[in-house]
């Protein structure tokens, strides 16, 4: 029997496959398909502090390998999240993840205070890396030092394990990761979406209501990949990888560039079970491959 | 809500464009009701990469059918299937037309343009099998769009039909075919599913001659179940307008719900 | 009859379309399948002074909708390139650019200036976004002041127009874009590759020799259209775009978006035709459209 | 060098993984040598991007044949074409192998291991009508390795088959068996195709034995005409190693210019 649980040190998965934020509602939308216990993790989707209109529509287009997204985190606010949703997916045994977000810096640290108040909740995801709310697709993970204030105050007010979500929009993702890493992030996780954006002729206007939105799905894999090989290097704390997961084979990719846990998100939409088949692809692969601890292959690149 | 890998393609209608398509579905058959849709896995590989919502056309013992038109890469993927072939459907999804009670024995208006046609099939045999008495307005550009009028005649169902460059039935939009009937007769009710623009006006004219409906919208989905946000559409509910999922919330609205400005003009 | 020609000031092309840098060869691998002298222009290999080897292979991965090259400029030299094939070019009817590369500043400069002794050279493009030549994908054109360094040296050295071709592994492609600008250059080009990655599962190695390389094709569209859009809104020299046009509707996207001119890469190796098809497709469109200029097409994104 | 887009398929013949097409398509087929390659579009979308190199296995008047196994996504698209279609071909590419005139007469090694086995029907033939005497090597794992045996063997050539189960032929590696039957005869030359540890082993026999040899060598292809730099390996040629365009200025090579260690390992 093939072991696939992963130690994040501040939290123990059964095994490394977490749904990713924004492509698993609230967890309770797939709760038709499987049983959540199955899970690593999940994250649920991005809350401010209030609830949240989103953006216009369109707010999806399908490219080559791709999805480009412009939800605008669309949401219930965190007072009615804690309110309705924790207490139904209180009783899981597997890691409930919140996605943290803020308009400015002090937002984050309100929203993680508030969530700190409350019980089941395994982390926190600080989502610094959204480029669907702000003009131009601009995010605090685009500058170390926003990167660093903002991991610090929330920090300073919760002492929930965080786990920091990097964008890919930027020349040096080490020093990104560098500087949440210092401020004391307990994992990083990456990469959020690419800004993007595509044009309609028949229209000749962005085919998103929001003009640009975050590509995501296989199109960004290769990009993720690097990232992840880049950043798994230069810091100490556990890295989970994201961007383009639909197989085992893609996770087994991510972790062998250095990921100790990987996140699923389009592949949710296409495969409501996806997380489930790449699970027990994980298992198989392993077991192929005489491996006892999945755990083992994380960082295990030769290059 | 069930996810079947294996539904059977068991038979398939075209003319043209347009495909008529039964499957072998058991569960997803149980569980159906008119206005609900399928999101339609059409490819193996990541081209297109999104599953495509499609609505049932008709849910009967084990089996389904849609009804759809080739509008783009994903559609035409699906048109090529073969008897034969099992397809990945998800379904039933959404929330259908509600079937008012009190609409037994009265006259009831099914309006649908091009492939908004689809459910109302389903929509009509059922509120035929509850009493009501449908009359079905099928408007399309010409006489080749107009493809399940025998099927719909046959069926025994009243059968107006409508288009745009007269080459059969009334000759103008189905709108306006609506609008003249509405002046012949007192429909209960009014059910649509068509192009927006069509939608729009005959909100328009059911406002005015203060006729209570439902209409089933489309929008670019992503999921189909609710776990995405990326498939709203402005809705006036409670007071407020905010954005409501069209794969949970709809796809069918009250007519006084839409707000129709923000419609998905992309 | 529609008018293709577009002017980019310091250049008339007869049609938008040229052919980049790196797929294109040295033209000559494409005459046997049409000729040259329909295209708006082609951009030649990136050419350093001495002649490179390149990386160690293999250099190709495909990845969903893309294909990451390690290449690494392997190239014979600007001066076998002015000796060997530059007097088979000459008589041409078409825009013949050279893209020019570096490893430090000054080589950039020193090979203009050599270029600018021949004869023959429509302009120069400036290669400061090769993700293959440096340690971790680094290049000039992620940082605004390297750009307007090299841009700088090079503009003292020839009198040749330039065109300056930016990375899209950037925080902030504008900065670097008006940079660019600032320091003189006659026009921008955008985006070369996304610096990427894929692991083999089976050797545990990176799939590159190189370990990472850039990704290119229809997969890196939706970002490259992004950038274009928010370059051609900065800058008032003309902006020629790509990354992954495969068709006249791929190129009028860009277009809208706000490029002068296009340049196609990858299809250039799926169908050795597909400038030409592009072209054609752009006649077509435009009589479907009753335009009668191409150029009018450039910016007309209703955003 | 020549896009022919409509190439018609003209007949199919299969063994499990293995496929031998043939195509109508006179261009390329007039213009065809042995050890040349066509670069095959095996998708209408962008999955895979690239089309994929195989070798000519024959061309004769108006048509061409191909040999090949499936190895994956893009020669699983190929082996589903059926008859009739059309597919789009770019070639004849490349150099392919040069047929010394001074072979005439003598014996000629030809050694396939597994697909590698595509290009060396054809050589074999030029070379028997070039008055040469080929005797063909072809190893597989098993018995169902070695689909094209039947057919190599009614067309007269002399064919020698290994299998590393033993399931026919020779047991063991086809190596072992050009050095067994090197031990009874003396051929002119080699001429190989296999994957590359197959390979390596026959150059250090070819080597020992100071027999002249021709090897076509596989890589990752780009474009398949020289404009993408991606296919090179390392060359030996001039006293310099290079990175030489195994699209332009191979496949074929000969023995003494292959430098082995930096072969494709990814
Ligand atoms: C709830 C629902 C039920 C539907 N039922 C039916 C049906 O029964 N029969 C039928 O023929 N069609 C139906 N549609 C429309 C159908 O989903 C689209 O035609 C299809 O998704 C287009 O996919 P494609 O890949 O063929 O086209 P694409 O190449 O993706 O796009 C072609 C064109 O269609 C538009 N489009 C893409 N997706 C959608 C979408 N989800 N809704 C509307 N327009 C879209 C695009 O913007 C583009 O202009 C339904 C849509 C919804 C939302
Ligand atoms: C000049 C040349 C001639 C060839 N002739 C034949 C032939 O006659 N018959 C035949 O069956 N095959 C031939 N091949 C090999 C054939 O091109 C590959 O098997 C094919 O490209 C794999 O594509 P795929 O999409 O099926 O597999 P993929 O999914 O792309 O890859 C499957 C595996 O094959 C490897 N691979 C991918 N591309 C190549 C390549 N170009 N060369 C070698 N390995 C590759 C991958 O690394 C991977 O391990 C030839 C290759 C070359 C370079
Ligand atoms: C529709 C959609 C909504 C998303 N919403 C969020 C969000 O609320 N918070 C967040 O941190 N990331 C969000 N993301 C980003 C994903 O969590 C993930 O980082 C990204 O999509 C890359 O992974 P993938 O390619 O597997 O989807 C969203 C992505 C999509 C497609
Ligand atoms: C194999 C390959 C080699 C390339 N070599 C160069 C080069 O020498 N100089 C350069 O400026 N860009 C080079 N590029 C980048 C392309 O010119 C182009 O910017 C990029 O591929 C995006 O366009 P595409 O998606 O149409 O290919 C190369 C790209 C590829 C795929
Ligand atoms: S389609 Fe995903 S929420 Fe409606
Ligand atoms: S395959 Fe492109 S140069 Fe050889």
């Amino acid at each position: 029997m093939v072991d696939l649980s992963v130690d994040l040190g501040f939290l123990k998965l059964k095994n490394p496959v977490i749904a990713a934020s924004g492509t698993f509602g609230y967890g309770l939308e797939f709760k038709p398909f499987y049983d959540l216990d199955l899970l690593g993790g999940f994250v649920v989707k991005g809350l401010y502090f209030k609830p949240r209109e989103g953006n216009r529509p369109p707010r999806l287009v399908e490219t080559p390998g791709g999805l480009i997204n412009s939800i605008g985190l669309q949401g219930i606010g965190v007072e009615a999240f804690c309110r309705e949703i924790l207490p139904e997916l209180a009783g899981l045994k597997t890691a409930v993840i919140v996605n943290v977000c803020g308009e400015e810096e002090d937002e984050y640290a309100r929203v993680a205070e508030y969530l700190g108040r409350h019980q089941g909740i395994a982390a926190l995801e600080l989502n610094i890396s959204c480029p669907n709310v702000r003009e131009g697709g601009r995010c605090p993970a685009q500058s170390p030092e926003a990167t660093y204030r903002t991991v610090k105050k929330v920090k300073r007010v919760t002492s929930l394990p965080l786990i920091t979500k990097l964008s890919p929009n930027v020349t040096d993702i080490t020093a990104v990761a560098l500087a949440a890493e210092e401020a004391g992030t307990e994992a990083i996780s990456l990469i959020n979406t690419l800004l993007a954006m595509a044009v309609d002729l028949k229209t000749r206007k962005p085919k998103l209501g929001n003009v640009m939105g975050g590509l995501s799905g296989p199109a960004i894999k290769p990009i993720a990949v690097r990232m992840v090989f880049q950043v798994a290097r230069s810091v100490k704390v556990p890295v989970i990888g994201m961007g383009g997961i639909f197989s085992a084979e893609d996770a087994l990719e991510f972790m062998m560039a250095g990921a100790a846990a990987v996140q699923v998100g389009t592949a949710n939409f296409v495969d409501p079970d996806a997380c489930l088949k790449i699970i027990g692809g994980l298992t198989t692969w392993a077991e192929a491959h005489g491996l006892k601890k999945i755990r083992e292959v994380t960082g295990s690149l030769m290059a | 809500m069930v996810i079947d890998r294996q539904a059977r393609l068991v038979e398939v209608e075209s003319w043209g464009d347009y495909f008529l398509f039964t499957f072998y579905s058991p569960e997803i058959a149980r569980q159906a009701q008119p206005g609900q849709f399928l999101m339609i896995k059409v490819s193996e590989n990541t081209q297109p990469l999104l599953r495509r919502p499609i609505s049932l056309h008709n849910a009967e013992e084990n089996q389904l059918q849609i009804f759809f038109q080739v509008a783009g890469t994903g559609t035409r993927l699906l048109s090529m299937k073969k008897p034969g072939e099992s397809i990945d459907l998800l379904g039933p999804l959404g929330k259908g037309f509600s079937l008012q009670p009190e609409l037994s024995g009265r006259e009831i208006f099914c309006v649908g343009g091009g492939r908004g046609i689809a459910p109302l099939y389903y929509l009509a045999r059922k509120l035929r099998s509850s009493g009501a008495r449908p009359v079905i307005f099928y408007g399309g550009r010409s006489r080749t769009d107009l493809p399940l009028k025998n099927r719909l005649q046959t069926t025994g169902f009243e059968v107006l039909v409508s288009t745009d460059d007269g080459s059969d039935g009334f000759p103008g939009l189905v709108t306006s075919l609506v609008e003249a009937e509405l002046k012949k007769r007192q429909p209960a009710y009014l059910y649509a599913c068509g192009p927006d623009p069509m939608m729009e006006k005959l909100a328009e004219i059911c406002r005015r001659k203060n006729l209570e409906a439902q209409f089933s919208l489309e929008s670019i989905m992503g999921c189909g179940f609710g776990a995405c946000w990326g498939c709203v559409r402005k809705i006036r509910r409670n007071g407020q307008e905010k954005y409501l999922k069209v794969c949970q919330d709809g796809p069918v609205f009250p007519l006084e719900e839409i707000v129709w400005q923000e419609s998905n003009d992309g």
